[in-house]
């Protein structure tokens, strides 16, 4: 590949990668539901659970999620003296074997009618069917395996995007936008990262010429990156989480790679960008999300909550939260009336569009990719037509 | 006074630890009486899934029968820990790549996940097929291994755990994080046609796990008192001279690594089954780190020991989740303080290595048991090698 | 003060017990309950089935005095250093035989050789002409050597029985399946253990304690621990590497009762031993090693009289106290 | 140009391993290179797990929080200093190499805290009671548990926010092989701290006493080797090159400020000890460098998701050919 | 005063009373010798002196200091120095380097070198293998090692635990020779044996330890003329 110019700006960034118009941003969702609500939410003695891990090995996650349903049921309770929703957690320590216990106890609690949870894909996968046998309605803010949705579950209801839209979004934008010929696609081993690299990588098709894997936990890449150089592609797709994300573009750009970088939005978080250094700069990110200026009062509250800021899935479980509660604001009494409720659910939230199709999944999503500019992430381009 | 050599025996000022106390009461009751005892105490503990009330419950936290069943299961493995670790002082941190096997063979066997083209082998067939390829595997990964001593061998079955769980991460057959739906049950219905075992009804499986550990129980008492038992306890004391005494050593410690994989293997398949989804997750090192810490914490070599060492471990924190956030921290510290206290195990008694020991010793000695006298001064770095 | 007067043998046969200053009946000590409780004849029957017990199919007649072991041009180094330096020696079937020879001169080196701790870096051992070759360990005490060591080596968590019975063991064939399920061979097996190693026990004299942890045995009980624990393999050859070490001489003396004892019952015994009353005492024949090489091969009134060994070893002659 | 020899090893859909013969080639030297500096981080952190093990024969689990507890002190020292997340460089040579030192200081001072601690609450009252060795272990794990779960609480889940003094610039280049600035640091400084730390043990008389409560604690105190004091100084010893090693690791990847950072490291770290041999402080630097090195070779040959498989297949290769490691352990056993 | 000084001593193995209200004295400047069958509780005397296990009662008086408490490497500063039953090689250490840990609490350098040279004056045997690991020696060597370690450490009060054991008779004799040599240097020596003709024909005083206690006390030369106790413990009937 050609090298052009000796761009030394402080934080690598790509030198040879075509300049991209900026969509104007589209509307900000003002409309966004918030668990306040009207204030006029009446119901009985009713809770909802968060089933997740919160303490044990990927505590992280699940506290992310946990306090953004802390937030959006304080802000609920707050607001609505006339419904005050009981938060009930458990903790599944996000294994699959110690799901069904807590899953058996959540639903032999008659009083929980909705669930946030559960986190992650396996826990999910172990105990699908005994939500389904019980009729309780579970949003989960984070599992992201496409199969989850195809067990026929009716009480599945997955609060993110599907890996199938932002693929063909990410891989468009790649070789429209970007003009890369040659891109490696570096995984890492969660059900996303593998999910999503496999599906950008068909949509590539040939330009995609390179994998390389990593491993969650990961901190030193110089063998992937040094794989990557030899490799010298256009464009570096990064599929996972931007724990490992950071350190990764960073010690890519350490190393002189001057093409351009994008990722997904596991890694769509100030986190990436804090913990990146300097190197985040002008990094491509995908979410299947609108951007949201809703999230100014969403992070401050957060950063009052819960002492620390939003990061991975706060937001998604933060709206998951909002539409249990929507239901329970109306008097919902039973699980079946719940079921019904999130089956024909349809509004905005902080994040995006929800709209459930039979199988659970989100149907609208829009596929907006953004920029890391000057530290903070900006909307790009909006992806949904690219794909439609 | 006799003379020459022989000490006084009479107690002095220094008590009997806890443990040695209710070993000594429970040695000099008779063997009647011995049954008379633990035929209750058996009864109670299947009775156990029908207690769930105020001290016992692990409610509303999470579902009581399955807390038992974990913790049974727990137990199950602990036993066959025991028998590497405590019986014959292998070192083995990669202990769950046996239970991650068990898992995997039934997995393989009845997902329709599975490559296998008509996976819908029973239960029952699953069962020994699963134990025996654990148990090869076990002689597959002891033989180069059992060559190494103490704590070479540690780090070598620690790298041997993580690998098996590294190849169901990386091999595509594995499936990975995707992992396998659907994993077989034991057969058998309810009246009404339903199936007994399911994965929310935690007392089948309680029961069938502790009729397990029973019939182990039995049968790992058996080895104990015999020549295989000694040879365990002679190549953990003093490897080189267990051989010099015409101990197979290689052997043995093989034998122990298969009968410990048989164990793990079929609380492998107990955990696939009651889970009904097997994936790479919870193979790791930190959960084999916790096998071995219920095998010390219980007093390891001592078979009952283990068992309540499984319960501390798995039980407790199911039991006392008041603050989840500080669950780890707390369960960490009380780790600590536990061994601070106890620190031969929560029941730290040796083993008995003779079938025909209590008429021996009485004959020889006058009384039925070893005289224990636990020095409290055992030399440091000295015996009970790992 | 020597302790290297032949002429002075004072064991008598039946192991005397050091008498003491309070004057309690000797033969006490040592003994099981059972056999305290006992009258005279009851115990002299008793120990007619011990000695039984511990010796069950005596060859004494058989072949006394034919070779049983050969060391050939032995010879071990340890990077430079030689250790065994073409040694060649017999032992013979039914005798004592001394290994005497000064510090680090080779004798417990040659054990390991014998026992398979250390292979020869040339030369062969060969026990009833059969040579040991790469046999494993544990193949080696089976064929019928066992051993003592220096430094006293007990299963030291195991109780004095327990460890007697570990010896036993080496004889047993019970498998891991016959165990588990309590076959008849696994009864009979451990009921022959279980009897022998109280016979052993009371044998040598420490059936008193026989349910303590070998850890908590003075020194002495220990080496007689050790002793026992390798009779109960049933060996052709008793190796004792410094059995009397930390003995004072009212016990030396039981010792050497004790190993004539152990002869008479048919065993053939290796005598590895610093304190010439003891080796001039019980052996018919002594080897002499000095760095490692053969200096002297003799009846002990020749080796004491062999100018090189005195020279290497006895040092200058006493000036004959006691 | 980088060909493919894809060996495909098994009969069903998918194949299961590729080796990539022609990368390895390529990028044999930079793997060496980036292998030697993370290496010698494995190298610090193994002595700890050595020294410790020498003392005790415990296999100190909570090493690996020691060693995170110095990543979280150098990085309140960066914040104290002024810096802050994102491209913040130091500017000019001398603040860098203060500001480096003083860092350093406190993460070691902070790691030789902790372990200090650790030895004190956790493992003395275990000696007290003369508790078997596995107790140790699992008195180990326990305190790995609490100080992470602590770090947890405290902190978050979250990484702290990079923060770098320094960013690597090729010093030597030749081909595509790169040597950074950095990696001569850290190579260079954890050399002269593993000498140092050799020449403390083998040759002062502190670390003769070190080796002889090893080898024989009651003779040694019988010698007149003070037993706790030793045991004492071999935990800061081990803590204060930990923390020396999280600050080289921080430098190379400031990401790594995590409440578990350090649980991956520490066992690899602990490998590598063994590799060399326990108890030998040479043997965990020859380990430690010979597993970075590996791991990467490993990595460009099978693949990234290999590269943990390759660190135990060279253990248990070389614990087949030298059983007690590749230099053998020092610690010393009788004979029969 | 007496140098060392132990009033109604007794000692636990946890339940088993290893030594009970043992009373001893040793002078500056005696060699003292303290016989016994086995087990009768002289190794643990030896380790009580020298602050290896803990006295359930009673106490220890070291040149007039109360001792009973004190930690085991602090008497070694003292001045007690103690070459212990089974040997106490460092296996992993060489020669030289066990030899060196016996000048551990010393800092004379020269005084260091020059009893480098007596001890392998004393057994050249340890010159020639200077540089072998411990715990490769032969047993005597290790015995060598031992008593020479202690040499080293240049003592006001020498405890030898069965020094002759595993030596050759012509090292026998030496190491008598050599402790009544020292003694006569100064140094006090309290020394264990087995070898009981030997020892009391050297010592000042001696005891008799039987099963925990002392029964008999007095000049080595009464001891050695004692029936009862030549019957026990000399091997003359
Ligand atoms: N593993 C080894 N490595 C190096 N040298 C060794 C080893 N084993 C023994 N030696 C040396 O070989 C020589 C013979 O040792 P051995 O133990 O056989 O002597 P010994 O005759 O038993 O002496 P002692 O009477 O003192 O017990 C000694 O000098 C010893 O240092
Ligand atoms: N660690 C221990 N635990 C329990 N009992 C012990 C321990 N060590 C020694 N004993 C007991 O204490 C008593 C005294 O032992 P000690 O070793 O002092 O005897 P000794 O006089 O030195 O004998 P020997 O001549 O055999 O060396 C013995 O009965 C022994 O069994
Ligand atoms: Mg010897
Ligand atoms: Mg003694």
């Amino acid at each position: 590949t050609d090298k052009t110019g000796e761009n030394k700006q402080s934080g690598g960034g790509q030198a040879n990668a075509p300049a991209i118009k900026a969509d104007p941003a589209p509307p900000l969702p003002d409309n966004a539901a918030l668990p306040a609500g009207d204030g006029k939410g009446k119901c009985g003695k009713v809770s909802i659970a968060y089933i997740g891990t919160i303490a044990g090995a990927s505590a992280a996650l699940g506290l992310n999620i946990l306090n953004g349903v802390k937030l959006a049921v304080k802000e609920h309770n707050d607001a609505n003296p006339g419904c005050q929703v009981t938060l009930k957690q458990f903790d599944s320590e996000g294994s699959p074997d110690k799901a069904p216990g807590v899953v058996t106890q959540a639903i032999n609690d008659k009083s929980i009618l909705g669930v946030v949870g559960l986190a992650f894909s396996g826990e999910s996968k172990a105990v699908g069917k005994a939500f389904n046998d019980a009729g309780l309605v579970t949003v989960t803010p984070s599992a992201t395996n496409p199969n989850l949705a195809k067990n026929g579950w009716k009480t599945f209801f997955r609060g993110l995007g599907n890996d199938a839209v932002q693929a063909p979004a990410v891989a468009a934008f790649i070789s429209d936008e970007l003009k890369a010929k040659k891109v490696c696609v570096v995984q890492d081993d969660s059900e996303y990262g593998i999910g999503l690299a496999d599906l950008v990588t068909k949509s590539l098709g040939s330009k995609a010429s390179c994998q390389q894997k990593v491993k969650t936990g990961q901190k030193e890449f110089s063998a992937v990156v040094g794989a990557i150089e030899s490799e010298k592609p256009d464009a570096v797709f990064y599929s996972g989480y931007y724990p490992e994300a950071a350190p990764f573009v960073q010690q890519l750009r350490d190393d002189g790679f001057e093409g351009s970088v994008v990722a997904p939005d596991g890694v769509r978080d100030d986190e990436f960008i804090k913990n990146a250094g300097g190197s985040a700069e002008g990094v491509y990110l995908s979410c299947p999300c609108l951007p949201s200026a809703g999230f100014t009062k969403f992070s401050k509250d957060f950063q009052a909550l819960a002492k620390r800021a939003p990061s991975t899935y706060s937001p998604e479980g933060y709206d998951a939260t909002t539409i249990l509660l929507k239901g329970l604001d109306k008097g919902l009494k039973t699980r079946a009336e719940m079921l019904n409720f999130v089956k024909n659910y349809q509004g905005q939230g902080l994040t995006k569009q929800f709209k459930w199709n039979s199988d659970g999944e989100l149907t609208e999503t829009p596929v907006w990719m953004y920029e890391v500019k000057d530290g903070k992430i900006v909307q790009l381009k909006d992806m949904t037509k690219a794909t439609s | 006074m006799s003379a020459g050599v022989g000490t006084q025996r009479d107690p002095g000022t220094v008590r009997a630890p806890f443990g040695q106390r209710v070993r000594d009461w429970w040695n000099s009751r008779s063997r009647a009486e011995q049954w008379m005892i633990a035929i209750p105490v058996v009864v109670l503990v299947y009775l156990l899934p029908m207690l769930n009330v105020f001290p016992l419950s692990t409610e509303p936290w999470t579902d009581y029968e399955l807390a038992l069943f974990n913790a049974a299961r727990l137990g199950l493995i602990a036993l066959g820990l025991n028998v590497v670790l405590g019986q014959a002082g292998l070192l083995d941190l990669g202990y769950v790549g046996f239970f991650a096997i068990g898992a995997y063979v039934a997995a393989i066997m009845t997902s329709r996940d599975s490559f296998l083209h008509n996976p819908h082998y029973s239960w029952l067939v699953v069962v020994p097929v699963a134990m025996a390829v654990t148990m090869i595997s076990g002689v597959l990964i002891g033989t180069p291994t059992l060559r190494l001593r103490g704590d070479y061998l540690a780090i070598v079955t620690l790298g041997f755990g993580e690998m098996v769980r590294l190849l169901a991460d990386n091999l595509d057959p594995l499936r990975g994080n995707r992992g396998f739906q659907d994993v077989g049950r034991p057969p058998g219905t309810h009246a009404d046609g339903s199936p007994l075992f399911t994965q929310t009804d935690g007392k089948p499986w309680y029961w069938l796990t502790v009729t397990f550990i029973i019939v182990i129980l039995l049968l790992i008492g058996n080895l104990e008192r015999s020549r295989v038992g000694r040879a365990w306890v002679a190549i953990r004391e003093d490897e080189d001279v267990a051989e010099l005494m015409g101990i197979p050593t290689f052997r043995f410690k093989v034998w122990a690594f298969v009968m410990g994989a048989a164990i793990g293997g079929l609380s492998g398949v107990l955990y696939a089954g009651q889970v009904g989804f097997v994936n790479n997750q919870r193979f790791d090192v930190v959960t084999s780190i916790l096998f071995v810490a219920a095998v010390v914490l219980g007093g390891s070599g001592n078979k009952v020991g283990v068992l309540l060492g499984a319960l501390v471990i798995s039980y407790l924190p199911d039991r006392f989740q008041l603050a989840p956030q500080y669950r780890f921290l707390a369960f960490g510290l009380a780790l600590i303080v536990l061994m601070i206290f106890r620190p031969q195990g929560l029941l730290g008694a040796r083993q008995r290595l003779l079938a025909r020991g209590r008429q021996a010793y009485q004959r020889l000695v006058g009384a039925p048991e070893p005289v224990s006298a636990d020095s409290a001064l055992t030399e440091q770095g000295k015996g009970g090698d790992l | 003060m020597s302790d290297t007067q032949p002429g002075t043998q004072p064991g008598s046969p039946s192991g005397t017990q050091p008498g003491t200053p309070s004057g309690t009946p000797p033969d006490v000590e040592g003994l099981s309950a059972e056999a305290r409780e006992m009258t005279e004849e009851e115990r002299a029957a008793h120990f007619a089935e011990v000695a039984e017990a511990v010796a069950p199919d005596r060859e004494i007649a058989v072949g006394v005095g034919d070779t049983l072991l050969e060391l050939r041009d032995v010879t071990l180094r340890f990077g430079g250093l030689t250790a065994l330096d073409e040694v060649s020696f017999d032992l013979r079937r039914g005798e004592i035989l001394g290994l005497i020879g000064p510090n680090g001169a080779g004798k417990t080196t040659c054990f390991n050789v014998m026992t398979g701790v250390y292979r020869p870096t040339s030369g062969q051992v060969r026990l009833e002409g059969r040579p040991l070759g790469r046999l494993k360990r544990h193949r080696i005490t089976r064929y019928g050597i066992a051993r003592t060591f220096q430094n006293i080596r007990l299963f030291d968590e195991m109780t004095a029985l327990e460890n007697v019975v570990v010896g036993a063991d080496a004889r047993h064939r019970t498998s891991v399946v016959g165990a588990l399920c309590r076959l008849p061979r696994h009864w009979r097996e451990e009921r022959e253990g279980v009897d022998r190693a109280m016979a052993l026990l009371e044998f040598v004299g420490i059936a008193d304690r026989a349910a303590d942890r070998a850890k908590n045995l003075p020194y002495g009980y220990q080496r007689r621990l050790e002793i026992a624990r390798a009779l109960a393999t049933e060996p052709k050859i008793l190796c004792l590497d410094e059995p009397a070490a930390g003995f004072n001489p009212a016990e030396k003396d039981d010792l050497m009762s004790l190993i004539r004892r152990i002869r008479d019952d048919g065993y053939t015994v290796l005598l590895i031993e610093h304190d010439m009353r003891v080796v001039m005492g019980v052996t018919d024949r002594i080897v002499v090693l000095e760095f490692g090489k053969k200096i002297a091969d003799g009846t002990p009134a020749e080796v004491r009289d062999d100018p090189a060994v005195v020279a290497a070893y006895l040092g200058v002659p006493d000036d004959g106290a006691a | 140009m980088t060909y493919h020899l894809a060996l495909t090893l098994a009969q069903t859909e998918s194949h299961w391993i590729d080796f990539n013969v022609g990368l390895l080639a390529d990028r044999f030297w930079s793997n060496t290179v980036d292998g030697l500096a993370y290496g010698s981080i494995y190298a610090l952190v193994a002595i700890g797990y050595t020294l410790v093990y020498g003392v005790l024969r415990l296999i100190n689990f909570a090493h690996s929080e020691v060693f995170v507890v110095g990543a979280f002190g150098a990085y309140f020292t960066f914040v104290a200093l002024g810096y802050e997340p994102g491209p913040t460089l130091a500017s000019g040579l001398v603040p860098l190499i203060v500001n480096l030192v003083l860092a350093g200081i406190v993460a070691m001072i902070a790691s030789g805290v902790i372990a200090l601690i650790l030895e004190r609450v956790a493992y003395r009252p275990l000696r007290r009671r003369n508790a078997p060795r596995l107790v140790f272990l699992i008195t180990a794990i326990g305190a790995s548990f609490a100080i992470q779960q602590a770090l947890l609480i405290w902190r978050g889940g979250n990484p702290e926010p990079a923060i770098r003094l320094l960013r690597p610039q090729a010093v030597f280049e030749f081909g595509t092989t790169r040597i950074t600035n950095i990696q001569i640091i850290v190579f260079v400084a954890s050399l002269l701290l593993l000498v140092v730390a050799d020449a403390f043990v083998g040759r002062t008389r502190l670390g003769r006493g070190i080796r002889a409560v090893a080898q024989d604690p009651d003779t040694a105190a019988l010698m007149g080797v003070n037993k706790e004091r030793v045991i004492m100084l071999t935990f800061v010893l081990g803590g204060v090159l930990a923390g020396a090693a999280s600050l080289f690791y921080v430098m190379q990847i400031p990401q790594g400020v995590l409440y578990n950072g350090g649980f991956l490291l520490g066992i690899k770290a602990f490998t590598a000890a063994v590799l060399g041999g326990i108890g030998n402080l040479r043997g965990a630097l020859l380990g430690g460098l010979l597993l970075g090195v590996v791991e990467n070779y490993g990595q460009s040959l099978f693949g990234g998701e290999w590269r943990d498989v390759v660190a135990f297949v060279l253990l248990i290769a070389i614990l087949m050919v030298r059983p007690t490691g590749i230099l053998g352990e020092s610690l010393g056993k009788a004979r029969v | 005063m007496a140098l060392l000084e132990i009033a109604g001593m007794s000692v636990h193995y946890g339940r088993i009373e290893a030594l009970r209200d043992v009373s001893l004295t040793v002078e500056e400047g005696e060699i003292v010798t303290l016989i016994g069958a086995n087990g009768a509780g002289k190794t643990t005397t030896m380790r009580a002196v020298s602050g290896l296990i803990p006295l359930s009662r009673g106490s220890i008086k070291f040149n007039g200091e109360d001792i009973t408490r004190l930690r085991a490497d602090l008497r070694v500063r003292r001045g007690i120095c103690q070459s212990p039953e089974g040997r106490g090689v460092f296996p992993g250490m060489t020669v030289r380097e066990n030899l060196d840990m016996g000048c551990y609490a010393r800092k004379d350098r020269k005084g260091i070198e020059a009893d480098f040279e007596r001890v392998f004056e004393l057994f050249p045997r340890l010159k020639e293998r200077i540089s072998q690991a411990g715990g490769t020696l032969s047993g005597g060597e290790q015995q060598m090692v031992a008593i020479g370690r202690a040499l080293m450490a240049r003592p006001r009060l020498l405890l030898l635990d069965e020094p002759s054991m595993g030596l050759a008779p012509q090292f026998i004799q030496q190491i008598f020779a050599i402790i009544t040599e020292i003694n006569q240097q100064g140094t006090t020596v309290l020394l264990v044996e087995q070898n009981a003709q030997q020892a009391l024909s050297r010592a000042h005083r001696g005891y008799v330890l039987e099963t925990g206690s002392v029964t008999r006390s007095s000049a080595a030369g009464e001891l050695l003329a004692d029936p009862a106790v030549k019957e026990a413990y000399l091997g003359i009937a």
